[in-house]
């Protein structure tokens, strides 16, 4: 019975990697891995210390989550789409989209892509296929399910990759979405970040199931769990996931066990409601250094190496939040775009009120 | 032209644009195999395919949210919600991610889609099968709100709705789906979202009303005609975005204004043109506007004829009207 | 494991008992229990009839399924609560509601305890802790959970029942429902009717899951399928999960095997989409003739008793319904009671207008 | 007395009715163990246990329904949705079920419950942290609806809310929760629901507002009392039922109206009070009445102060008002 194996696992903690199962990247792909999760986390750090000098407004961290969004973006193709939750900056990036449009998103400038409109933290990059989350919990899932059944009638070879977390799972839009992706047998793989806390509620309280994956079983089809902070293991997982879905296997829902090792958001204070030493705990299987410990047994990465690398990806993401910075905020008139595609007359007239609001007229 | 019912006229509109454009696809519970509830989907399954015509679990979060998500991905999905009083468990789903996809992501992407649903009482369905919801989706900023009254305009919407950009709440009178016949090309055509329609010109008092109680409307400026009094009415077939300036016209012309509606009155769409009209017409005005709406109360079972606005209370609020 | 064993029986489809699992019911509990299945057999088929001549506006027959709702029902104490769906008649009467209630709730008429509000078959009665049905389905799942876990804070010592239907489990409501009861262990017995259709959705196309008591597993409590045409089964199988909750155990999942033997409703014509073989085979699993012969091999009982009972359940239920038909309908007034305790002054307003409207002043 | 804040007295309102009663019951995401996310059940699950406060997994359905549960089987409890925004997974749960219990069951079962929930925008929320959806519940058979705009009445409104018979929607001024304070007993007391406040009394132009927006009412009447315009100002304060007479009265004496709120104009909760009065009091009226609302656009981030009505607008409207 799956739910009493352990975690899917390539490499252990202390970077020993059960070599039957390596995929046996190259060392390009091995060294991008790394990298996008170096990437990943200085942007994490540099903007949790912009939002404490009220550059942006609000940031949520993904730090010690970085294996779960690489690993898994990884195992796409370019066509294929992304359903983000808010805690995925790393999949973005890997997909290609630029810091820089982070952080215009994060100051909601004329730049950012969603016009200003939404929190930080809630980018997309519809030109990647990497749609932009909103907030309510859940609501991508049974969206997610259906990008995918589109695929599946059009033919088109996609498969779509949903993120959620496990409070996300307590929600009617999983079971729904969860359902019609098994009775349909979409191309999906529904991909829950188990990141132990949704806000100050720990796992053992939001379902009292024991873990995620087991939930696969009331809709028919595979459930698997896999260590969250094994890049590797995440990719191989995901990757033959997606290979099944692309195949016409139908959905796979995974359960990715990591942690979140910072607060819900810059708004939040963990300590309000839970122990530094299981943060402690988990902050020894970072993702990040266990990986590295597999590149430098594997004689790919030194330390020179690293301190290079972290510097330029801190610099990059300091430079990317200049820019965006210095953009200007959007346009008056941008409040009234997009509500439809040609305003209605309501809109037009109080778009003239808004430009004498603000002086404009 | 031949003569069909309102609930024919959907169908073939339905038919229509499923044959010219085939990214339109159908879901919803009962629809395929069954012919939908009304049998309004009948044979659309055995012509099109299981999988264009697709019978769904019993979800209408499921049913919306994937809709959404196939719009997102290419496809022009007609949801079917059996009756609109099951559309709540769907409601997160339409306010906060159908209606604000285009914005919420700059417009990257959009959900063109149009929820189909039965509405409105006269069948003896009690609270749970007689809801008027359409204040909710008004109110609801990115969705646009259609109502037929009769089959012309029924085909004509549905497929202009279809065509749209936009997500469309598309909520069609069940009372008269087969109630009320007309004339109706058998080609497909389009009348335009956001334009209302006078259907009776008139001096003395501008009636408006839309869905069932477009007729309750025209049955009491018939009644009042013989007293001498002429009304015009107006169907406003698009609720979101309404026609304001037909409102408008016609107010400034008569001066005196009754609005009939099915839902409950307080912050019910009747409420939303009497603000418009006072705040712009206000010296037209030679009597208070009066609005003749279902009650405060969930809608009743046996006592449905006493809540639904019929043509004598009309008849009574125009006397009031007139008398001011 | 649960899901590849069969479903729980103690009568088989030919009369033939497991003595080892037979409750051993006192004889007068048996004939109740038939006499009870009899009964609301004989309320359905007058109330189709009255409904094809025009008497009443709609009925929701329950044909094949009276052992799953008077097994379970039979399980409980008086003080026990039901939250119903609209397909458990049988329960209600056996809890005691006069069939005549039923009958003044299907003419909603001035004796309705519903005050004439809600369409036929949604009938209930607080007096013997049955709630009413509401029509959307699902609804009852969060709300029972609720009621339960409010005698659990209390201490109060009742368990709540909620019946749903097999399409009810694809709901959103289903699944929050079940995570709560799961979470805080409440004392409710979950009791899916899984009669094979959703009006005219088959199981098979309702979820891909197979089964719907697998689904417990994805709460982290017992799910277990009992064969619902066997009204010994279903009374231990309740019982059983009643006990449990009782004692502080938790919630159960019973997923209770039956047939719709007639339409969804006399709305419903389901010639257009199931085939009458499937029906016919259904049939012969008839719960009333399974119990009927058990009592005859147990001496129990004879086709002249069996002749009277029908006869007399038949009598019983045109006699009640003459009595709801010749009662007058509700006054205008009650259309405005109940919006809220004391009517706010815009119903009072609106019923001096009804009044105006039907002419009474 | 003491000067607390909005959310201290909403807080010593809740603490007092547990203390009081003990069938009154929290629950909400991270409302015990980690206080709430604005901190206003800081304390109670230490003193009141954790079956009194209870964190409950990520489901506003599951929060709302079986909060419906516990109210019918004699409890009343007081369930937190974090962000009004977030409601809407319960909805159906709130207009089917929780608002038609009642009515519904004939008065055999009712659900005494309060819906509280933190609404509006002014804290850089984006559209999903700053919604005002009071329209849709008022809109509702069956639901009162309340919002307070100061701590005296915050806590006043609460206490009667949990001893309300009827459930309640209990939206909450978040951005003025900590910006506005005032005088609070500590004992607790009753606001009565239904009533209107007039706080401020005038002679020219009637304002009305509630929960954040009375604030800006306030400012603008200042602003304009120095031009010599004399403006009465009514804070609503429950939304359903609605104070009509107080409003008739007020408008009957000044002859003008200004409505101000921050959720969307069509269909908004203004359309209701515009209607009634043009209805009611149409030959007192010696201007159009004029509605300031937010605009019929989702919530925005970076354009919110565009967005949200300031005294400057409502100044304007008074001019605009006072000129015709
Ligand atoms: C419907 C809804 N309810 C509540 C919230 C407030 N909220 C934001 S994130 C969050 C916790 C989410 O936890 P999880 O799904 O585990 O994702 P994580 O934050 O751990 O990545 C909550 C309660 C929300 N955004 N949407
Ligand atoms: C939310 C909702 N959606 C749709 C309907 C229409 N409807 C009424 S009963 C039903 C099927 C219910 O099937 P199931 O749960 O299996 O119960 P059964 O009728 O078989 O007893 C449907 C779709 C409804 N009442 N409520
Ligand atoms: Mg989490
Ligand atoms: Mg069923």
């Amino acid at each position: 019975m799956k739910e009493f194996e352990e975690p899917f696992q390539i490499i252990a903690p202390d970077g020993t990697c059960r070599s039957d199962l390596d995929p046996n990247l190259e060392e390009d792909a091995l060294l991008n891995l790394y990298r996008m999760m170096v990437l990943t986390r200085a942007v994490d750090t540099t903007s949790v210390i912009l939002q404490r000098q009220g550059k942006i407004g609000f940031y949520v961290p993904s730090t010690g989550e970085e294996a779960a969004q690489i690993g898994s973006a990884y195992a796409l193709e370019p066509s294929d789409l992304i359903v983000a939750a808010y805690r995925e900056p790393g999949a973005a990036f890997l997909r290609g989209m630029p810091v820089e449009r982070l952080y215009h998103q994060a100051c909601g400038n004329a730049k950012d892509l969603l016009k200003g409109r939404q929190m930080p933290s809630h980018f997309g990059d519809g030109s990647v296929n990497f749609v932009p989350a909103s907030s309510p919990v859940g609501t991508q899932i049974p969206i997610a399910v259906g990008a995918a059944w589109a695929s599946k009638m059009k033919k088109d070879g996609r498969v779509t990759l949903v993120y959620f977390g496990d409070g996300a799972t307590s929600q009617g839009d999983f079971h729904t979405g969860m359902n019609f992706a098994g009775v349909y047998r979409v191309p999906i793989v529904l991909f829950c970040k188990n990141n132990q806390w949704a806000i100050s509620c720990p796992f053992s309280k939001q379902t009292a199931s024991g873990s995620i994956h087991i939930k696969a079983m009331a809709y028919g089809f595979e459930g698997r769990q896999v260590d969250g902070n094994d890049v590797l293991a995440v990719y191989v997982a995901t990757q033959q996931a997606v290979a099944k879905a692309r195949r016409g296997g139908g959905p796979t829902l995974l359960e990715v066990l990591t942690y979140r090792i910072g607060p819900h958001s810059t708004s939040d204070d963990p300590r309000r409601y839970r122990d530094q030493a299981e943060v402690d705990l988990w902050k020894q299987k970072d993702p990040i250094d266990r990986f590295r410990i597999y590149l430098e047994q594997k004689g790919l990465w030194c330390k020179e190496d690293d301190e290079r690398l972290c510097a330029e990806a801190e610099a990059h993401a300091k430079e990317a939040f200049d820019v965006a910075e210095n953009t200007p905020m959007p346009p008056v008139e941008s409040l009234f775009e997009d509500v439809y595609e040609t305003p209605t007359w309501n809109l037009k007239e109080q778009d003239e009120f808004a430009r004498l609001k603000v002086g404009q007229t | 032209m031949p003569e069909i019912t309102l609930l024919q006229a959907l169908s073939q509109g339905l038919w229509a644009e499923m044959e010219r454009d085939e990214r339109v696809v159908l879901l919803g519970e009962d629809i395929g195999h069954a012919g939908g509830v009304f049998v309004l989907t009948k044979g659309f399954q055995e012509h099109f395919g299981e999988d264009r015509v697709i019978d769904t679990p019993l979800s209408e979060g499921g049913i919306i949210g994937t809709s959404i998500g196939l719009a997102l991905n290419g496809l022009r999905p007609v949801p079917e919600i059996q009756f609109v009083d099951f559309i709540y468990p769907a409601f997160d789903l339409i306010v906060n991610e159908m209606a604000k996809m285009r914005y919420r992501t700059g417009g990257q992407y959009s959900v063109p889609m149009v929820v189909r649903s039965p509405y409105g009482g006269g069948i003896r369905g009690g609270h749970y099968h007689s809801q008027s919801p359409e204040a909710y989706f008004a109110h609801t900023a990115g969705l646009k709100v259609v109502i037929p009254s009769n089959p012309y305009d029924a085909k004509g919407l549905l497929i202009s709705s279809i065509r749209d950009p936009d997500p469309v709440i598309f909520l069609e009178p069940k009372k008269i789906y087969r109630a009320v016949r007309g004339e109706v090309p058998e080609e497909p055509y389009m009348v335009p979202l956001g334009e209302a329609k006078v259907t009776r010109e008139g001096e003395d008092l501008t009636l408006i009303g839309y869905g069932t109680m477009l007729h309750v409307c025209m049955e009491a400026a018939e009644a009042v005609e013989k007293e001498g009094v002429s009304c015009e009415v107006i169907d406003l077939r698009t609720i979101m975005p309404f026609d304001l300036d037909t409102i408008l016209g016609s107010v400034r012309k008569t001066g005196r204004l009754v609005i009939v509606h099915e839902a409950p009155k307080t912050c019910g769409f009747g409420a939303e043109i009497a603000a418009q009209v006072s705040e712009r017409a206000l010296l037209s005005l030679e009597a208070p506007i009066i609005r003749v709406t279902g009650f405060d109360t969930p809608f009743p079972y046996s006592l449905e004829d006493v809540y639904l606005p019929d043509a004598a209370s009309v008849v009574r609020a125009i006397h009031q009207s007139m008398n001011f």
